[in-house]
């Protein structure tokens, strides 16, 4: 058998995709309101429009609401154990480049129980699509603060108040070398495929927070600043290469002053700071996670977009060019060492 | 073994050769006195010989232990012999003691009237402190029970490679050379071997190709070793021990896990399938990672991963994917793995999860041996959740249990725990190398998309039960699986109670079904003795030579030995019942014992051992004696 | 329990009050109908009424499954009885149902001829199309068999609250009220408790006071279903169901997970040892640390870990650090915790751990019940790392255990396993409260300085084996513990084989010495019968019950439970020698009869059942004559 | 019993202590040249000159060669299983708040195995002083690459050299929220002790990476920028307040180019940036904790130190509230919910 061992690359499918070609029969069950809903319809648009063929496609998932999602597409899925699936999708990946692999995960999930895979998968830059449903709580388990969660969070876990600080998974991701890192909301499902997008096209590790709506547990945590009315006051959508700006007439800005960044109304033009998505250290993007409303308006769109090897690229040359010197003989493999004959 | 060393007369009157049938010597020195090298090369040397051997070494548990200490002391062994063996020896007829430690450590082992050669140059005062010793065991006369042959090894090698240009510290590291020439001469083998690896290794075309005194000084230091021995009175006689009469053919040497390696890349070439190998390092095990990752020329896909979570979930995801997912660990890894191999379960994908034990519980005893993983791998799930389990019996039984476990995955679509152990990990046999060619290819479940036709993830084969193998990239045939239970057929998701029934059952019958596809138990020694023996694993060796000694000593022995221990070869109830009493020794407190006691119902005696080796013949033979004449 | 349903004539001619002795209820309707809510008011009602009871949740597995769908439907089963009972009921003898899913769902088991309460708002042709029903079984005759009582309870809820103001879906969500009105007309329980309840839930001091309409509004719902139900002709007649004969005393109600707290914070006081709490969320584990969340008073540390090996490991750095060191999970939360328990082992400190077991394997059946996990936490660590293993009997029996588990881990300075499951965690019955002035104190094993002595970390006391606990803090006690091998005595790192076999044998020892210190197994039923029944666990309820059935029925059945399961009572292998045969009903696929099997060497009958629910009596019971009768 | 539930205060020891009183007996057995030597000898200085008595130090430990720590510090000690150390610590600190629980820890065991424990403690702000000894090796399991070893290592695990990115403790701890954040090196002994000393004055959770050399398996891995020779030109000391300045007379500074830092030679006094450690965004420590030799100096001392409340103190401050509201009492609490008497 050849070494470019990579398995079931199907043809590229006839006629074009549709939204509907990704509809699973399974029934949903999701609560009614749950912001889940629109992340899948808003997968499920995007899908279709990056010509890969429909099984080229693997969901995988952890444990809680958010990874029943593999079970709502109608692609290959695999909805793993708790706090896993970037592992799995690894070894999903690496066997078989040929997929275009999403990881859904939620804030417990990828976090939580799976914060070290999580990580590691970033790190590694596997060619994965994380995306991370935070809505700052447990759903699946009804309701137990996350490590999202704010501090003070009443849950049934903290009857008086959580008191840990909560992460920024944006912050995590950039700590851990991410190579693509973004965030968007499930109430703007056309920025959700925008940025679904770019994620799909990044050859590497690509991490999207999605602010999602909890109605039962966590009902309207994210409304504060991702709310329609307040919106344009309180999100700042990133853009590469053009100021970091927003307000409803782009009337507001951030802008430098020594090493700490301000927000200022009406600032000169060269005055605010001009978003560099390229920028490989990070510093930037890192500093943008740190912005916290109301003080600051909350970044979204993509923070980070540096190419570097995949891993599967980089551990790929190495296994060509290996069998292209040695070809795989188990002859030679036996017969390898000091060997005798006995008569 | 003991019984030979009746052939080695105390002081035949002129130098001679002597034939004995087989010796056993251990090399003890400190970890920077490079004893596994020594061991490796007299090794070597026996097997292109012609003799049948067994080796093992003994790792300090410390990367440098403090020198000269017991804790930095590094042993290797060797069973080398005319005749058919199976263990590395008990007792030693040679033990080397490149220093104080070194003798502290192992003359235990050494049989009385042996043979204890001793480098004086490491039992100086300060030597003799820092082995913690009251007195110069090379004057207080607690050596008058051996052959002891004393010479200053250190001083020696140093005069003799002096030519070369090498002095002070690196002169005396080839001092182990110099031991090895001399016993090389006291068991007449030749020195070419050596010669021939120095050269490669230190030699002209290798990175110390500007330091040619390096192979030099050695090969000198090795000849000088050689010489010195025949001239001066040391030995007063040298040992001749025949060419084995192995079954013909071509031969190499073997460690356990080199032997699994070399199964999985022979299981990836005979299924067709990627191996993907995950993996975190860990003492026994680490060396398989080390093993595969250099065969990326076989396409093999090793991951070295965050933790042994990580390593069984990303071989699980290669697995769905298509690949042959391999997993390897100890026991404290195996605790980590045991919620995803669940999922293993649940999904039924094909998968290898191999347990290189050594002794417990936590972090335990990490270089030593050891057999108790077996219930933990049987039943650390949660939930009812089967699968087979495989163990090997010796270094090189590692290749055959290896294609044997990915053959079993393929075909039945589950995962396999391989046991293995720390004893066959690191020791090593002769291995007749196999036909590749002969070595059958391997059934796989890929699902072929059928037209018109849903694709039913649980449909089941008929004969094996496995399900469908529908890997993602195949059109058509898209579908989710989970760790949720799963409905029959269709695999979706069921919690309604009839099917949670079914499934299980249906998880059961699979597994015991595999029982109809492996061999039958067979009883070895007396098939209508008054006991039957039995063993599994890694004691085969040990417990079939004290078997064999028993039954020459008149006792009425069956014996059975177990590769397969879930599902139990199908036939095995049936011969355990035809005797009166069933023995289970085991390197554990009584795992196997459990066992069997709960899957036939019997009563069983159990000779069990943690002591972080293996079995001593003569113990396990003593013991059989105790419980058979206890039943008369 | 179905025998009881003689009692009730199917058409007295007027209305009357009818004793009967037992009542088995199933309230069932969508996650949004509020079954629970009504289910747990009907409980208090009749608890304080006087009777026997056990209850039954059965939850989705989803938060809010698609409302009307089969996933989607709660139910709430219980049974109440002028006797002792000890299980929630085998077949029903009322059936509510709200609307069609509930009804498809739950009505297999409503008895022949039993009452089958319908909401006709809840079976318009959506309900029947969501519920993926082929007819309307309102009209298509399948429900003959019963005796159905149709109303428009939504309709008749939503007049019934007019004035309110309250109207549409809010006036609706009070329909279960109507429902628990005309229950409390047809078993003639007062209102009064419930009326109460709703003014402290809903009334003016609460969150909702300036909503006076919901409170009002419910206790209309309430008062207009009882009067509904005397009123109209639905009920022939109405049922009287005495006080049971309860021992004299002042009880509560308790699920056995509020039991396992109540335990837990006892033996944290009656210690003196903080009690730390490190867990992670699972069901059904989860409300045990919901539960002591609340109980900061007590000085209860809860920690929220990361993952459940953090909340094992945070638990064990208590344990060391003096404090009461408890987690709890359910099987796939163990898997995760052996590697840790293992380490407990090894450094032998007091440790509880809790096993709410759930449908495996893998993520398998989340809100199911199930007792497949005894085996993981008897074995699942590497090398031999025995541990004591208790298993509760029933919702209040966890407080006894939680306490016994306690009083184990420090007095014998061991990790201690406490088997639950998720039918006993949520199930509840009536707990007749203790004195707690009566619960004695704990020992523990706190070392106290002794001047001039270096202290053995190691050194054993001579009755329970335990070694000393010397804490952090403690001035001239300093020493270090970790997971490799320790020392006799000393507890330092030893790699020698002596010492592990002798450590090895130390830690087998104190464990099954623990034998000595708990009550013995006594045989109940027939001590001298052809054969014994051995439960363990959350079935003792069902087993027992089922017995009693087969020994009034004349079957010659002697009945062992178990709560110990490891070590077990020291007269056990003596009284399952005493009979013929040993009969094993688990619900799993036979652990305990591996366990027996392998530690007695006696061959096991199971009775096997994986269908994530408990065990029906009748089935039992069927189950027991049927072996019995292929003895004869 | 109290709520207060601290156990085994030991009375303050009369006389001073010495170095000598934290040598234990055991004989220690890391490989002659270790630099895990020098971090043993100045922590056994450090310890003596916090006026801490000795029985209330608990060195804490996972598996590896650092890892044997404890049991050469003549303190309480644990040394419990490879990767969990922090999760252990957790509890003996929660339990026993007067102990000082120092958590000793390497690269592969808090950043590999350990990762998710290593994050979610500095986040929570947990009163533990971790120092992390990094050799960028898997020195006790022989040699393997680890998550700092950097691309390209060629080790028994990656004979064709390692293709995944590594991790910087310091970035990572930065991305988990970390209070208190510091890097030194184990042959600048006074160097260190500094940082032992504030890392022990911080109060929360403190990581202090210290770059070990294994002589064995990774020797001279931190040679080229911390070795004595070109140490000055390529280590930069960090003080707060003070300007980011390096070199044998300081003659280079880090300044600010846009949103970009540059390293220049004979920068302007008010050109250089200003270290700022109590920058609670973390920002610009994070900014420094990307710049890599040989382009841009190797930045060491305290990177971040900013005082936020420790979990155990806001836990505490929870269980004592409630405990002076409502004493223990297991008559109430058997008594509480609905209760019925039966004659
Ligand atoms: C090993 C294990 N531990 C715990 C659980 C229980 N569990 C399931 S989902 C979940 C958390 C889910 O939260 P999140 O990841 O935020 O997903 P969400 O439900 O909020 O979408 C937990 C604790 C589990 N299934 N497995
Ligand atoms: C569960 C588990 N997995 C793996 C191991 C093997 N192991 C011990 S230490 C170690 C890595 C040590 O590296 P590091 O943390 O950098 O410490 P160092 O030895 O370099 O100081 C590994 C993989 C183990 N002991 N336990
Ligand atoms: S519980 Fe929350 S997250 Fe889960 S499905 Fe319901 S709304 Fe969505
Ligand atoms: S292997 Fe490396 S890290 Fe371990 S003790 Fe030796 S030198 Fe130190
Ligand atoms: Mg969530
Ligand atoms: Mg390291």
């Amino acid at each position: 058998m050849s070494t470019n061992t990579t398995v079931g690359t199907g043809p590229i499918s006839p006629e074009p995709l549709t939204r509907k070609d990704f509809a699973s029969p399974t029934a949903i069950r999701w609560c009614p309101g749950c912001g889940d809903y629109s992340i899948l319809s808003t997968m499920q648009g995007i899908l279709p429009t990056l010509g890969i063929p429909k099984e080229n496609f693997v969901f995988v998932s952890g444990i809680g609401c958010s990874s029943r999602f593999p079970y709502y597409m109608n692609t290959y899925g695999f909805h793993t154990i708790h706090g896993r699936a970037p592992a799995v999708s690894t070894g999903v990946k690496l066997t078989n480049p040929n997929l275009q692999v999403w990881v859904i995960t939620g804030d417990g999930d990828a976090l939580s129980i799976g914060g070290n895979h999580f990580i590691h998968a970033l790190r590694r830059n596997m060619d994965l699509k994380i995306i991370l449903f935070n809505n700052r709580i447990y759903g699946l388990t009804k309701g137990q603060y996350s490590p999202t969660s704010g501090v003070g969070t009443v849950s049934p876990s903290t009857p008086y108040g959580s008191v840990d600080l909560p992460l920024s998974p944006i912050s995590m991701a950039l700590g851990a070398e991410a190579g693509f890192v973004a965030r968007t909301s499930d109430n703007d499902v056309k920025h959700m495929g925008e940025v679904f997008a770019a994620a799909a096209a990044y050859k590497g590790a690509a991490l999207v927070e999605v602010l999602q709506n909890c109605v039962i547990f966590a009902d309207k945590i994210h409304e504060p600043y991702y709310g329609r009315a307040t919106r344009n006051d309180s999100l700042l959508y990133l853009k590469h290469g053009e100021p970091l700006r927003y307000g409803k007439e782009l009337e507001k800005g951030l802008v430098l002053d020594k090493m700490t960044i301000k927000s200022k109304v009406g600032p000169a033009e060269n005055e605010v700071i001009v978003h560099d998505e390229k920028d490989a250290s990070g510093a930037l993007a890192f500093y943008l996670s740190r912005l916290s409303h109301p003080e600051f308006p909350v970044p979204v769109g993509v923070f980070k977009n540096v190419e570097r090897p995949s891993y599967y690229d980089a551990m790929r040359g190495q296994i060509d060019a290996a069998a292209a010197k040695n070809p795989p003989s188990l002859e030679k493999l036996f017969n390898s060492g000091s060997t005798w004959t006995v008569e | 073994m003991s019984t030979d060393v009746q052939n080695i007369p105390i002081f035949p009157n002129e130098k001679s050769h002597i034939d004995v049938d087989s010796v056993t010597i251990r090399f003890a020195g400190d970890s920077g006195d490079g004893m596994q090298i020594t061991g490796t090369q007299f090794t070597d040397a026996s097997a292109i010989f012609g003799n049948d051997l067994a080796t093992m070494p003994d790792f300090p548990a410390e990367i440098r232990a403090p020198a000269g200490t017991v804790a930095g002391v590094s042993a290797y062994q060797i069973h080398f012999s005319s005749q058919d063996i199976k263990t590395p020896g008990d007792d030693l007829n040679v033990l080397v003691a490149m220093n104080a430690a070194a003798l502290k450590a192992n003359i235990v082992d050494l049989e009385e009237g042996g043979i204890l050669l001793i480098d004086e140059a490491g039992f100086t005062e300060k030597d003799i402190e820092k082995a913690e010793m009251k007195s110069n065991p090379l004057e207080d006369g607690s050596l008058a029970g051996y052959r002891v042959i004393k010479a200053n090894i250190t001083e020696l090698t140093i005069n003799a490679v002096k030519e070369t240009g090498l002095k002070g510290k690196s002169a005396e590291l080839c001092k182990n050379f110099f031991t090895l020439g001399m016993m090389y001469w006291l068991y007449d083998r030749p020195l070419n071997h050596t010669m021939k690896w120095l050269d490669e290794k230190y030699g002209a075309r290798t990175k110390y190709k500007d330091k040619p005194e390096i192979a030099e000084s050695n090969k000198r230091a090795l000849t000088a070793g050689y010489n010195f021995a025949d001239t001066v009175e040391l030995f007063t006689s040298h040992y001749r021990v025949k060419k084995a009469a192995l079954p013909a053919g071509k031969y190499r040497k073997v460690s356990g896990n080199e032997a699994t390696v070399f199964g999985l890349l022979t299981a990836s070439q005979k299924s067709g399938r990627p191996l993907f190998y995950g993996s975190y390092p860990i003492t026994p095990a680490s060396d398989i990672l080390h093993g595969l990752s250099k065969y990326k020329n076989f396409g093999v896909i090793t991951f070295q991963a965050e933790d042994e979570i990580a390593a069984i979930a990303s071989a699980i995801g290669s697995a769905y994917a298509g690949g042959l997912g391999v997993t390897a660990t100890s026991g404290p890894g195996i605790c980590l793995k045991l919620e995803a191999m669940g999922l293993g379960v649940m999904t039924e994908l094909p998968l290898i999860i191999v347990d290189v034990q050594r002794g417990g519980p936590s972090t335990g005893l990490p270089t030593k041996t050891e057999q108790s993983d077996l219930l933990m791998v049987m039943f650390g799930r949660s939930g009812d959740s089967p699968l087979p389990v495989l163990a090997a019996k010796s270094p090189s039984d590692c290749f055959a249990m290896a294609v044997e476990a990915a053959r079993i995955a393929l075909k039945y679509m589950t995962p396999v725990v391989l046991l293995s152990d720390g004893y066959i990990a690191n020791g090593s046999e002769p291995w007749l190398i196999p036909d590749h060619g002969a070595i059958p290819a391997m059934e796989t479940n890929l699902a072929v998309p059928v037209a018109g036709e849903t694709f039913q993830a649980y449909a089941r084969d008929p004969v094996s039960n496995a399900r469908k193998w529908a890997i993602p990239g195949t059109p058509g045939m898209e579908h989710r699986i989970g760790g949720l239970e799963k409905a029959r057929n269709t695999g979706s998701v069921a919690y309604d109670p009839e099917n949670h029934q079914a499934m299980t059952n249906e998880r059961h019958a699979k597994i015991a079904g595999i029982a109809k596809d492996i061999p039958l138990a067979e009883v070895m020694g007396d098939k209508d003795g008054d006991a039957v023996v039995v063993s599994w694993g890694g004691t085969f060796g040990t417990v079939s030579t004290a078997v064999e000694e028993c039954l020459k000593a008149g006792l009425k022995l069956g014996h059975v030995h177990l590769n397969y221990l879930n599902p139990f070869p199908r036939n095995l109830g049936e011969i355990l019942a035809s005797f009166d009493q069933v023995i289970v020794p085991e390197l554990n407190m009584g795992q196997l014992k459990m066992l069997l006691g709960g899957t036939f119902g019997i009563p069983i005696k159990g000779i069990n051992q943690v002591r972080g080796k293996p079995f001593k013949v003569s113990f396990l033979a003593s013991e059989l004696h105790r419980i058979l004449e206890t039943q008369k």
